[in-house]
């Protein structure tokens, strides 16, 4: 009896026992966030830490997304494109019928899920390595997204196409709730339900999940479709929040999402991370990049101290968590 | 902390102003511009906060998010894209503070002043070079920069309304370089294998891709086909000097985006100023590329002197573009 | 309670790979509440076989049936769903997981509230009980021994309310203890009418258990009879085609110099420091029960494991470094338990796993002796009759047992003083057995220091001439060659190894999860 | 002594059989090819064939160090920053020491060479994942390329730095030498040595390897220093090509490298691929980008040709040689 209690209590505090395991990453981020705090009175502010959710917001979509990809021992480098491509059917949508903005959202959401599918359906019927599916998809969804505006962005959109994005529900703008919202989800649906169970067996052998009756082909092609419709949502709040769509949006942020993955202490081979890790590495890079420009640190400078620092917060983690390579 | 927008709040500094600069990415036009801000910063009473968006639009919202939040003085915007951050011209203006697009039209009708160069005329200006050299007849390859881009877009307007006038030359190929020079060459390197000799002249919206296809040209062994350019950086510029381009226009970072600046702190302080400026970038041939050199590279410190007092005199005449090169201002 | 729907049937199944026959049209059926035992050489087809009959491959002509039901070949997901389990031979666990985890993926509890956590948990912890093993089920188990690891999947497959269980040798990695459960279990099972398959290359085991046994030989079944018309002789003749003499070589007497010399070694994990010194010719063989620390102790001594301190000679000269490169310098050599995670480089060819571990050897400035290496190399494999289709062949491709020859056998191209064996014979058929006892004698002979960690009790009994019982990483008790030979002295062993005679009798706590770091990677 | 004779021949025609292993991308390219021969006569011409060969050449050498990561189970996404701070530092060198071009070679190889071991050490010693220790260095080495430079490119260099690149021997340039003979050298460092052997099995299974008495950490930095040392090599070689120094060239050529790498045949969980299959992937992507210049595609539509085709190469390959994911 006691020791059920024991596990009981220890499981419904999971997210915290996965915090204590990154804890020498807690220590680093605390770190740099004193440092920050210590430097600029406005760092810590309120408006502040908004504008560093605002920002981080398009990120934790594609990174969610992304988390569940690597858990499966994928990667998904066509997120950027779609969000590209997404953005720029969005706002033609928005453009076509300047009365019906939802319809942009729908039709954003749709084409990222479209994408996703099919990035999903090679992977996991044509057995295609997921670095080239998604790359072609990456190559392909960027030439598309110029298609789509005839080589230029799409400009001139309705007013109401800023609010999917710029609507503040209790002081928040949607893609923060949005955020949050997908966080917690994505934490309830991977520790606590069976398909999350299924992805890490998915990507922790998948022999081992197959000769258990998991439909393996399911979860993977899953694991890309739902990546795909968020950075579909993703690519439309980005580009409701500029109010304008442009075909490079998004470019290179497949980078930063699997980065934010990896620094949470998720495995590229599949089957080791958690949400709570990808939401850490997320606000680490957040941070990183709010605080060196509040400091106004010059933008290459930037650069060569967020690379020093990434790899250090990683590297002192490795070292506290032993966590294998 | 020095850099820290707090210490700077506030009316009370006199006539001091703070502007919050934040610029597209550090390309060489920007390092020059930014030399020119410094220079004309530290001559006129005014703070800088610089950064820069790494070709991002989302992080130059946020980086304007901040200057607002800041409650800096004026904000000096050299746009990533087009027609973005309507959100964040409104809030600044919501706030007060007065918001400029300098060097790439945001295409805003709120915003509190832009100074521009006149792409198209820019463009414009380098099809009539070529079309000179041609004769008005033989055919071409254009070379763009990144599609969907102001100045592609822009430069691109200007070449298709002289084309547009020439009926004897033909476009055999068009496609994007992403202003860079080692793309280019390997481009036109292509374009060499598809249409042999028959390319009469390369026109590029900007002269890195244009030295790209002279070093391509070289390689194939081609020699005599016309180049043009736009911008006037140390390697075109010599280019022109030695023959490699039959010309460029000069697009002088220092002068353009100093003048942003200067023309925001005046806004800032209430001063009567023209808001709406426009660039025209004189045309650099073999006559005056002399003086351009020694304004861009060799007799630099000299030019940085006279800056200010250089823009003074432009924001009087309307000029803004105006640097004593020969055939200048007459 | 043994109905018509237990049954699997295979019909006139072929297989080839590359060309090269491996099923030669399989027809077999089983009855449901009944046990077969499928036996044969290495290579013989076995697995193959049984991972037609769950879906894993595809048979090039042929079909099986479940309950009536042809099975949609090449998916496993639709094998499961007919009531078709399988513990493979390379296990198929999720390392990443838990213990509790690995059991219930695919038929996970939930509730209104998501998944039912704590219920798996109780539920695992039950069902592991049977075995008597207290593997606390929130363990990870890639931080479990192979022999736990083959435990849990047993456990696993043997839950899921199949009605066909295959177990692709179940035994190899485990003790005779657990063993004993094993056969508990699958009786249960049997008298639940569920049809059960599996292979071992234990006489003893197809004694115990087997009501029948089909024999395959080079992708033909040779022999499918009752167990109880069958003599053992009878058994062998079939799976290797001839006679086997004794299965074990007469050992030479050890000569009295000191080869190997450990002192005072602190392994992570062990009670105390250990010393043992193997003499010239000697083999040393180790029992104990699964995490007893035997292969703490070898991986430790072959420098895979850093030690705090303690000392390792041989031949008098101390080891520095405490790496493999080191220890194989002064010429020692070790074969790993876990063949596939510590033994094999399984995406290499056979030729170039074998080439490894004598890489200067076998290369001048560098440049790889092409001739030379493929000569060398064939003839240490020619010594453990390796069954392939050549030295390039992957080793991936290569039957269990074959692989665990090659693992073996690569370090037979050059003169070793000290080898090291860690469960050397797993998943090995008898007649290559045989082979490699006398290989190992004969290297003994030839003046080699032998260490043998094995849950095997006559490989211990009669291959040793003096054996350490080890408990919690210390020596529970040491056994010479007379007392081996005694009658009782598997009763003997197994009291030292449970600590219910010896030295001292503390509890063991064999779940400390604290020694288990290093092995996580 | 026939069988001697027998395998001997079958090992010096072993790349003959990678080939044929590779033999449904091998009709795949075939099929491309002809399509381009029979669109444009240009196409076939000794001159195209050089251009290829010229601009295939920074790629190859990056791809043949990327191939030897990949093999160990890594990535090394910092090439492409490297051939930037490498081409800054050589073209700076060039400007101040401008009549002793040859140094400049010299510093870009040695900064690469600096960089690559750092990965390495980062990598092999403190155990950060690979993908994180080179997107550090990806962020870092951009930055500094950045520095070298005060923010701008350099120009107005010395007409002699444009030989390291540009003289020919034999009609070939020095980069499209340097790029065989890396091809052939490499080819015979992965087949016929020791060392070869040794990254296999790294990648194959680094504890299997460990025991076997591999070095392990020492192959790990070892790659990662040769990857670093080949991209300062390539920097020098594009920067040397356009005589000047950009911090932006070899901006994304990473994924291009490790595309070519995984068309190839390789995977990214280490000990599968070869120096030949890398090749062909490079061959496979170089051919695309230069016939779809000649039919002049716009660039728009190239990226949705050049992301279907790729797919589809890999995906007939994996349907026929049922390579594993
Ligand atoms: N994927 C494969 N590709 C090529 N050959 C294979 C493959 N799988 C198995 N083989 C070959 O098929 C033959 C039978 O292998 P199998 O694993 O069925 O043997 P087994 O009877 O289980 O042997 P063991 O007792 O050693 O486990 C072997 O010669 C093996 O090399
Ligand atoms: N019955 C058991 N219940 C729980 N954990 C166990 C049990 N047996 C072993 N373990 C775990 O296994 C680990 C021992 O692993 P190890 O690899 O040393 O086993 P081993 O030395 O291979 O055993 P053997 O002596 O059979 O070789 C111990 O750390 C212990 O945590
Ligand atoms: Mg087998
Ligand atoms: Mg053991």
């Amino acid at each position: 009896m006691t020791i059920t209690q024991d596990t009981t209590r220890r499981f419904s505090a999971k997210w915290l026992q996965d915090l204590a395991v990154r804890y020498a990453m807690v220590i680093v981020m605390v770190l740099i966030i004193s440092f920050f705090l210590y430097r600029s009175a406005r760092f810590g502010t309120v408006d502040n830490v908004v504008t560093i959710l605002i920002a981080a917001a398009p990120f934790a979509l594609i990174a969610l997304g992304q988390t569940l990809v690597i858990l499966t021992g994928g990667i998904d480098l066509s997120v950027g494109s779609i969000i590209a491509l997404s953005a720029m059917s969005g706002a033609l949508t928005a453009k076509t019928f300047p009365d019906r903005v939802w319809l942009a959202l729908l039709v954003a959401v749709a084409v990222g899920l479209i994408a996703g599918s099919i990035n999903g359906l090679v992977v996991s019927i044509i057995n295609v390595p997921p670095f080239i599916a998604t790359l072609g998809m990456l190559t392909l969804a960027s030439g598309l997204a110029f298609v789509v505006g005839g080589g230029a962005p799409i400009n001139g959109l309705p007013a109401a196409y800023g609010q999917i994005a710029n609507t503040e529900i209790f002081g928040l703008t949607i893609p923060v709730i949005l955020m949050i919202v997908s966080i917690v989800g994505f934490g309830i649906l991977m520790k606590r339900t069976a398909y999350g169970m299924r992805v890490y067996a998915v990507g922790g052998n998948r022999l081992a999940a197959e000769i258990a009756g998991v439909k393996t082909g399911r979860i993977l092609f899953s694991v890309y479709a739902i990546s795909g419709a968020l950075a579909g949502l993703s690519g439309i709040m980005l580009s409701s929040r500029v109010i304008s769509g442009s075909p490079n949006l998004g470019q290179g942020y497949e980078l930063d999402a699997i980065a934010a993955v990896v620094i949470g202490g998720a495995s590229l081979l599949g089957g080791r991370g958690t949400i709570w890790g990808t939401a850490l590495g997320l606000l680490l890079i957040q941070t990183l990049n709010n605080g060196l420009d509040i400091l106004t640190v010059p933008a290459y400078w930037q650069d060569v101290i967020k690379g020093m620092l990434i790899v250090t917060a990683v590297a002192v983690d490795v070292w506290a968590s032993k966590r294998p390579v | 902390g020095a850099g820290d927008p707090t210490a700077n709040q506030g009316d009370d500094a006199g006539d001091r102003v703070t502007i919050g600069v934040t610029v597209y990415d550090m390309s060489s036009f920007i390092t020059e511009g930014k030399e020119g801000i410094d220079r004309y910063a530290e001559e006129n009473d005014i703070d800088i906060l610089w950064n820069s968006a790494g070709m991002d639009v989302r992080t130059q919202a946020n980086q304007i998010d901040q200057y607002i939040s800041a409650a800096v003085d004026a904000i000096v915007v050299v746009p990533v894209q087009l027609e973005t951050l309507q959100p964040q011209v409104a809030a600044a203006k919501a706030a007060g503070i007065p918001f400029l697009d300098v060097n790439a039209t945001l295409n805003n009708s709120e915003v509190a002043g832009s100074v521009q160069p006149d792409d198209v005329a820019a463009g414009e200006q380098e099809a009539e070079m070529m079309m000179e050299a041609l004769g008005g007849s033989g055919n071409v390859v254009i070379l763009q920069g990144p599609l969907g881009g102001s100045g592609e877009i822009n430069r691109g307007q200007g070449i298709d309304n002289v084309l547009a006038e020439n009926p004897g030359i033909t476009v055999l190929a068009k496609d994007t370089a992403n202003w860079s020079r080692d793309e280019a060459i390997n481009k036109v390197k292509n374009w060499i294998s598809a249409f042999g000799g028959e390319i009469d002249g390369v026109i590029a919206q900007n002269d890195d891709m244009g030295l790209g296809a002279v070093q391509a040209l070289r390689e194939a062994g081609i020699e005599g086909v016309p180049v043009v350019g736009i911008d006037g950086i140390e390697d075109g510029l010599n280019a022109v000097e030695n023959g490699d381009f039959i010309g460029t226009s000069l697009q002088n970072g220092t002068v353009q985006l100093a003048t942003g600046v200067a023309v925001a702190a005046k806004i800032a302080r209430g001063e009567e100023v023209d808001k709406n400026l426009l660039y025209l970038m004189p045309p650099i041939t073999t006559d005056n590329v002399g003086d351009a050199i020694e304004h861009v590279v060799s007799d630099r410190p000299t030019f940085l002197d006279a800056l200010s007092e250089l823009i003074a005199g432009n924001l009087i005449t309307g000029d803004i573009a105006f640097e004593n090169l020969p055939g200048q201002g007459e | 309670m043994a109905d018509e729907l237990g049954t699997l049937e295979c019909r006139d199944l072929t297989k080839a790979f590359g060309g090269i026959p491996v099923l030669k049209g399989i027809s077999l059926s089983l009855a449901p509440g009944t046990i077969t035992a499928l036996a044969g050489e290495n290579g013989a087809g076995k697995s193959t076989l049984m991972k037609i009959a769950s879906g894993q491959y595809r048979p090039d002509s042929g079909e099986v049936l479940v309950r009536g039901e042809r099975l949609p070949s090449g998916n496993p997901q639709a094998a499961y769903r007919l009531g078709v389990a399988i513990v493979p031979q390379e296990l198929a666990s999720v390392l990443e997981m838990t213990v509790y985890e690995n059991i219930f993926i695919g038929r996970e509890l939930s509730g209104p509230f998501g998944l039912r956590r704590r219920a798996m948990i109780e539920s695992a912890r039950q069902i592991l009980h049977v075995f008597g093993v207290d593997i606390e089920p929130t363990r990870r188990m890639g931080s479990l021994p192979v022999g736990l690891r083959q435990i849990v999947e047993i456990v696993k497959a043997t839950n899921t309310g199949a009605r066909v269980i295959l177990l692709d040798e179940p035994s190899s990695a485990i003790a005779e203890r657990e063993v004993g459960k094993l056969i508990e279990v699958m009786r249960t099972l049997r008298d639940r009418g569920v049809a059960l398959l599996f292979t071992t290359h234990k006489m003893e085991e197809m004694r115990a258990l087997a009501d029948r046994v089909l024999v395959l030989r080079d992708g033909e079944l040779v022999l499918d009879e009752a167990l109880r018309n069958l003599t053992d002789d009878d058994i062998v003749t079939a799976m290797i085609g001839r006679e086997l003499e004794g299965l074990f070589p007469a050992l030479p007497e050890p000569g009295t110099e000191a080869v190997l010399e450990i002192d005072n070694l602190h392994v992570s994990g062990a009670a105390a420091p250990l010393s043992l010194t193997v003499r010239r010719g000697e083999i040393v063989g180790l029992a104990g029960l699964v995490g007893a620390g035997r292969t703490e102790l070898l991986e430790t001594v072959f420098g895979i494991r850093k030690s705090t301190a303690g000392s390792i000679r041989v031949k008098g000269t101390t080891i520095k470094g405490g790496t493999p490169a080191a220890a194989i310098a002064a010429r020692m050599a070790f074969v790993p338990e876990d063949r596939k995670g510590a033994g094999a480089v399984l995406s290499m060819s056979v030729l170039d796993n074998a080439t490894l571990p004598r890489m200067d050897k076998f290369s001048v400035g560098g440049l790889l002796r092409q001739g030379f290496r493929r000569s060398q190399v064939r003839e240490a494999m020619d010594a453990v009759k390796l069954r392939s289709r050549g030295l390039d062949q992957s080793m991936e491709t290569l039957s269990g047992g074959n692989q665990q020859k090659v693992v073996l056998a690569r370090w037979l191209t050059s003169p070793v003083d000290v080898l090291i064996l860690d469960e050397p014979t797993r998943g090995v058929d008898v007649g290559a057995r045989s082979e490699i006892y006398r290989i190992i004698v004969d290297l003994a002979e030839q003046g080699m220091a032998v260490v043998m960690a094995s849950s095997d009790m006559p490989e211990i009994l009669s291959l040793s001439h003096r054996a350490l019982v080890l408990r919690n990483g210390i020596i529970a008790g040491e056994l010479d060659s007379e007392q081996l030979a005694h009658p009782g002295v598997q009763d003997t062993i197994f009291r030292l190894a449970s600590g219910l005679e010896g030295i001292e009798s503390s509890d063991p706590d064999p779940a400390d999860p604290s020694t288990n770091n290093q092995k996580d990677n």
